[in-house]
């Protein structure tokens, strides 16, 4: 019995169809259980059906999901995934195979010869197949989750239990199939292999599994959105999966719209009836969204929009991952628009920053971008999750009315209000006075006065006008308002300070923070002074944060997934800053090992400069 | 939703931009009136429009208004009324913003009988943008973009809703504010998506119908046709009889309620 | 009798519909007839009717349209007018006022006195109604045509001439009338005021009257363009109502999609069809249409997108002026996408740049925007024309086939046509090479293969593949293709040099050119060095040129209408620049006067910073 | 296009990632087979595609194909046909990309007349994102974003094209390979906008329908009812009545030509 050091990973592998992600998600369930953290990534092809696709358990005794390329244990039923895997192995790493399937011992070892990893360690099991599902191919979840399960010594009533879970909504028959299946493979002998995770202390009841899509809904619904309308489009789909299930049990409302266009034209229809309002989509949808981003930042509605990334440009991979669609965010509708720009750095900030996202949007009366990606949306991670009353929640100002009831507290979140019937005089309402940041708003059925809006260029009052003064007074309000964010929201600028004297610094967003926290660590052990700056507020760009990271270095290195290095041209273009960019295009997110190697290549290169 | 207290206008404070002798005019005044003797609350009504001369009318009302963008103003009233069951949801645009651009929302908002009033100002043309072919306007008719006659049928709104699977839907028109007004407050009562397509022709655009009340023969199906406007199919089949304008007698403009579910 | 100097600027003022553009264009025409070059720049509001509407001539010896203040001769029939235009005359200019309608002579005196304009010469005319619109409204066209006809000693032979063109399809006795009001209107005494234009030289024949939005689809016609659709919207209607009329004629189509999105769609259908395609619409249209710009920068089809700009944000200011969708233009849609941004700097530019747009279109395969703006677009001018034969025309390199007859060489301008199939030896043919920039086209009905082609991302063959590896070289070959851009169309960036040591570099783009060349010219004459860069390549940055400017001054000034300073941050983000920003937001062009001042006073502050 | 030389197959290199068993094989085997026996040229047709399963058999031709984005393949076929009147234009794409995003397209080009030929493939449910209710999925059907069950009735497909003035309109089915067969033969054959419902339920997400080819009745109207398809409004009501899935009769599906003008 080894007993294992933590972060393990241990990756699974198989066909779609066969139930491999199932197996994966039922176990980091189980270790949940036993209070580990840890977070299961998953490969899938585009495809419905056939197709090499994987999970990715890692288990840790930390929040942070890392992408890894470092297996400890692979479990693999055709050879093609050794092949494809083994380079990911670590030195002494376990391989774990069916022998009833496509590998045959022999095969295996000539393989590992060939290949002169002759300290992989091996251990066969057969499967038999365990029930059928629908589209009758063989279903191995629960009985792979057996086999793993007596491979780290999880105790069988906690497995049996996590199988029940999981397939409580399902027939009997199927229920009982998959218990056996789950003691089936716990039975079956692994030689001598087996090992033994770390007891853990942490308390498993304050946390929940969700993948990022799970917990950006988990949060609307937590800070009160009332109304969520969205198009399926992968990988953002889970969203809309989740909420269809969870609003309409608290009286709230989730609707499929008939196309992107329709789904964030509902929510903005919300939002002016008073009620938060949030969308979903991923980039071709983003794109179809730009003349109604642009009309919410005209008109002043809060609304959060959440575009959960994958690479471009058109249909562009749908099942792979990439940073890509920052400038699209930021510039995409014609015109020059106000709006937010956020991007969530962990599975466990997909909540976090989704309430941000709520919070500003309500706040300064304008869109909100969350820009999330396919990894962060589609990884299962153990995360905690406030409880409501925990959760700071900022509703927006809105114009009180006859002291009727408070209008829907719980789901429009109607707070501040402000009788202006007294001030007003008789005169009319300016909904876009030029006196302040942003004024309260009007809601149908519940304020003292009405209002009407426009896309037009308007005045103070929102009527339409031709005036190019007004015009300038207005564009200029709408696009200062902004100008407090920093200040407002300090969560959404993340730091890890050194000293104040460093040799340089690294930016890195979105879940690429993950690979970056750890290479910093790495580099700092190195004897590198480094400090980080992990901003989840990417637009209005964080001028204070860079300013100051500006006064510490003139090396800043930006790391992202895309190719044109978005970011650091953001940087460049408002804070002057002139970044290193390492860029990734892998389809996966940046490996530590990588991000490690270019950023030595890079340091290494400016301190010889420096020395001619 | 109705007012608690006095009956209260619904005349907003700027003045429209229209021609003078717009026939939006006679419809806002109908409208108004009508609101404010049934007493709606301007301060839970929501005017929704697109974009075009007819979409203004949002801007033109002491109600909430939604001034959107092309096209687009049904899904915004959709998402009003899904989340908010005690508004007035009114969707008011052009024939081109609801049938040309918007058309698959109309299909879709329809077929989910969300419970809105959609009014089509249709005048057989884009006015503001000074006359192309829209979806309604006549065969051969002449517009910017088909100088040489737009060579399309034009689309029978009121087949098209009723086939669409709106719950009320009916026809009338500036020409006769009498019965515009009676199938407003029709269209008003009903509950579900209820759609009034009202034929109210651009006095720049389409001179020719001016002065002309007369040339026109307006008939009220309602009076002349034998049809059941409960039963779906009876009711479909008597509005596929009834386009306007038609190629065959350009002079008759069917009025009435087709289709009351 | 005044002999007047050039260039002249003379406006005509009124309500809408009542027929003051019109005879500003009228006037445009005679002069044009008398070899006079010039420009007719109109201002209207958004509603149909009603509302101020004015229209400025500019009468030249040169080519460009200058946007201008400096009135020398204001036309009006409101007291209104007077008071929003007397700010922009002249010293000494002429007031031509109808004292028939709501203007008294009192009133003017006292209005001009109490402005302290004196200087102001007065002439009276009375007008009477010329016909009736269909709105039943004055049309005063032909009339006032005759009364600044006869001020300026234009025949009346030729007005009478203009009138007859312009109303040729008009019924008789609308044409009868017309032509009875310009000779009455001739007849109006003026006093002892009338003037007299310099006598010119060039043959009149060469030059057409049009638009910049007419003068696009003039282009698109000589360029071979076979395919228009377009959904109308202001300021781009123009450029559709022009195509319908003259592709049909040509055996080319025009069409009216149901939204903007089918219209560009059909442009691509049209474009893989082989045939030249483009499309035509304003802001909201653009943002619109990204997913499928998208989609046609990673396919490769040639396309021509025109987005006449206007003033945003959302439905924003429709009648006026901006330069706001740069952003939008370059980076709208979702992923990372090649396309090429260019913008027409006059209104003759119009035409060549229109060209060039297709050209790179056809050569590079991918989207070309041009980004015009409602000035250009609406703004008639007295441009020169070149026939076909002197049309530099770039078509695409197809797959040939069969030896069937070229196909459509006029409108599909296939040319280059390469025979494949010897070279493939019974392998698949690969559409998406990586060892050329951009392979030939198969063509339905033409070639001798066929392709498939996807908005997925895509192997050689045009596949499907989820290979990361084939991602990041097909991205590549997509970007790197632009490269050679600035190489291949020299004439897409445009110098006006000085020495090669300068004291400051100005840069402008689109129509605020026209300002910039003429406060060059000033700013020489004081005595500064400096050299002028006019890119109508706006994306990709067109770096050698940058750079070139770069090598000779570190004060690079960017003049352009907009909030953000968009072009100058595109500098800084690819060119390493940091220019200083000139911007402007009137809803007008800049005007020479304003440039010039802020250019005077960010070159004096760089050099007293640089004494210190 | 014909070939003037031998058939030509319309097989593509490219092995489709449908799952085993899925109706689009047998779609695609019936039409690439006609095409072929009917001498149509790969090298001057064209197969247009939206996104989805279904969309991707575009992917899938030794003809051209054009794959573009979801809900406009319509748009993009449009622009082929008028520009090219020489090359045959297939457009082949889901019941959601077709009728949910790509609607408003549809009443258009159909509304025009254009001469396109368009197949939905019908799986009643939006596939290739894991199973959402479509505007064709039965009233109740338990969609991922309507895991209470759509309370939508399906659009009713032929009725919808038919009253959009498609000039041909027809349903048909994988289970019934020679019916199809027979009716994308007429749809070919057919000049203008010619429409056929292919009824091809997900293996994956509909299994109910499987293998149950015996449970539904598959009754062909044109046998079974007394209607004169060229007479506008005698086709649409036969259609009105043959929706498919009904909440009266689920297990019956009515296919046939209801319409050709
Ligand atoms: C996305 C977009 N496309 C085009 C336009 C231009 N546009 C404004 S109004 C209009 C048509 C209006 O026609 P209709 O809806 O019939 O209204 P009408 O003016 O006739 O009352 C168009 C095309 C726009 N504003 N936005
Ligand atoms: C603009 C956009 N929105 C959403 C999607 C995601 N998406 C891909 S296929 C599809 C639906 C497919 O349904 P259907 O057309 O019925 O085809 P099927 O898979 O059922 O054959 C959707 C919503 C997309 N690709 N693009
Ligand atoms: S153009 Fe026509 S529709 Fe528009 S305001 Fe004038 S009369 Fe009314
Ligand atoms: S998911 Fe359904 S429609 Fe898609 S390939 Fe599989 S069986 Fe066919
Ligand atoms: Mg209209
Ligand atoms: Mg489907």
């Amino acid at each position: 019995m080894v007993l294992l050091t933590l972060p393990y990973t241990l990756k699974i592998t198989g066909c779609a169809g066969e139930g491999v992600i199932c197996a994966g998600e039922m176990l980091l369930e189980a270790l949940s259980r036993l209070g580990f953290h840890g977070a299961a990534y998953r490969e899938f092809p585009s495809s419905i059906e056939g197709g090499y696709c994987a999970v990715t358990i890692q288990i840790s005794d930390k929040l942070s999901y890392l992408p890894v390329n470092n297996i400890d244990c692979l479990f693999v039923r055709y050879i093609a995934a050794v092949e494809k895997e083994i380079g990911h192995c670590r030195r002494g790493a376990v391989l774990i195979y069916d022998d009833s399937s496509q590998c045959s011992e022999d095969e295996l070892l000539a393989l590992l010869k060939k290949l002169k990893r002759s300290d992989i360690q091996l251990i066969a099991i057969s499967l038999i197949e365990s029930g059928n599902d629908p589209g009758s191919k063989k279903f191995y979840s629960s009985e792979i989750l057996g086999v793993v399960g007596r491979f780290l010594s999880i105790p069988l009533s906690n497995l049996e239990y996590t199988v029940r879970n999981r397939f409580q909504y399902k027939n009997l028959s199927t229920l009982q199939r998959n218990c056996d299946m789950v003691s089936r493979g716990y039975q079956i002998q692994q030689g001598s292999h087996y090992s033994k995770l770390p007891l853990q202390d942490k308390k498993p009841f304050e946390y929940e599994i969700l993948d990022g899509n799970e917990a950006v809904a988990r949060a609307a619904v937590s800070v009160g959105c009332g109304f969520f309308s969205s198009y399926p489009i992968t990988p953002s789909t889970g969203i809309g999966n989740f909420l269809a299930r969870v609003l309409p049990a608290r009286g709230a409302v989730s609707c499929q719209a008939e196309d992107e266009i329709a789904a964030i034209g509902a929510a903005i229809g919300a939002s002016f009836a008073g009620v938060k309002s949030m969308t979903a989509t991923s980039g071709p949808g983003l794109s179809l969204m730009q003349e109604f981003l642009g009309y919410a930042s005209m008109v002043e509605l809060p609304l959060v929009v959440v575009d959960v990334q994958r690479p471009g440009p058109s249909t562009g991979s749908p099942a792979q991952f990439a940073q890509e669609d920052l400038f699209a965010a930021v510039f995409g509708s014609h015109g020059e628009t106000s709006r937010i720009v956020l991007a969530p750095d962990s599975i466990g900030n997909c909540f976090n920053l989704t309430i941000d996202a709520f919070n500003c949007s309500e706040y300064f009366q304008c869109p909100v971008i969350i820009l999330s990606d396919s990894v962060l949306g589609l990884t299962k991670g153990i995360i905690p999750v406030p409880e409501r009353q925990d959760v700071r929640i900022i509703n927006r100002s809105v114009v009180s009315g006859e002291c009727k009831e408070t209008y829907g507290e719980s789901t429009a979140g109607v707070s501040e209000c402000k009788d202006i019937r007294g001030e007003l005089n008789g005169e009319e309402f300016k909904r876009y006075s030029l006196e302040t940041a942003v004024a309260p708003i009007p809601v149908p059925g519940y304020s003292s006065v009405s209002c009407r809006i426009t896309g037009l260029e308007h005045d103070e009052y929102g009527n339409p006008t031709d005036s190019a003064e007004m015009r300038t007074l207005q564009q200029k309000r709408r696009m200062n308002k902004l100008n407090l964010i920093e200040t407002m929201f300090p969560s959404l600028v993340e730091w890890d300070y050194c000293t104040d004297e460093i040799d340089f610094g690294l930016i890195a967003w979105g879940i690429t923070v993950a690979a970056a926290g750890s290479v910093v660590e790495r580099l700092r052990s190195d004897g590198f002074r480094i400090a980080a700056l992990y901003p989840r507020l990417l637009f209005p760009v964080c001028l204070n944060a860079i300013k100051r990271l500006q006064s510490m270095t003139d090396h800043i290195i930006v790391v992202e997934s895309n190719g044109h290095g978005q970011y650091a041209r953001l940087l460049k273009m408002y804070a002057d800053v002139k970044p290193h960019s390492i860029l990734s295009q892998t389809g996966s997110p940046i490996l530590s090992d990588t991000l490690y190697d270019s950023c030595v290549r890079i340091v290494k290169g400016c301190f010889e400069n420096e020395m001619l | 939703m109705r007012c608690s207290e006095n009956k209260r206008s619904f005349s907003g404070k700027l003045k429209p931009t229209w021609c003078k002798g717009c026939t939006y005019f006679i419809f806002q005044k109908v409208l108004n009136g009508l609101l404010q003797r049934l007493n709606y609350d301007p301060l839970s009504t929501v005017f929704v429009s697109g974009i075009g001369c007819s979409s203004r009318i949002s801007l033109y009302t002491s109600a909430f208004g939604m001034h959107t963008i092309h096209g687009r103003a049904i899904p915004v009233a959709t998402g009003i009324r899904l989340s908010r069951s005690d508004v007035s949801v009114l969707v008011i645009a052009g024939d081109g913003d609801l049938f040309s651009i918007g058309a698959g929302h109309f299909v879709h908002a329809a077929r989910k009988n969300i419970d809105i009033t959609v009014f089509c100002l249709n005048n057989m043309t884009y006015a503001m943008t000074k006359n192309q072919s829209s979806p309604t306007s006549g065969f051969d008719h002449a517009g910017s973009f088909t100088p040489a006659g737009n060579q399309t049928l034009p689309l029978n709104t009121v087949e098209f809703a009723i086939c669409c699977k709106s719950s009320f839907v009916a026809r009338s028109t500036t020409f006769t504010p009498d019965h515009l007004e009676k199938t407003i407050i029709r269209a008003l009562k009903h509950r579900g998506f209820s759609f009034v397509d009202i034929v109210a022709p651009c006095r720049t655009f389409n001179p020719e119908y001016f002065p002309s009340e007369k040339q026109i023969s307006i008939v009220d199906v309602n009076e002349t046709m034998q049809f059941d406007m409960k039963d779906y199919s009876s009711a479909l089949q008597c509005a596929s009889r009834c386009i306007f304008p038609s190629r065959e007698s350009p002079a008759v403009l069917p009025v009435g309620t087709f289709f009351e579910a």
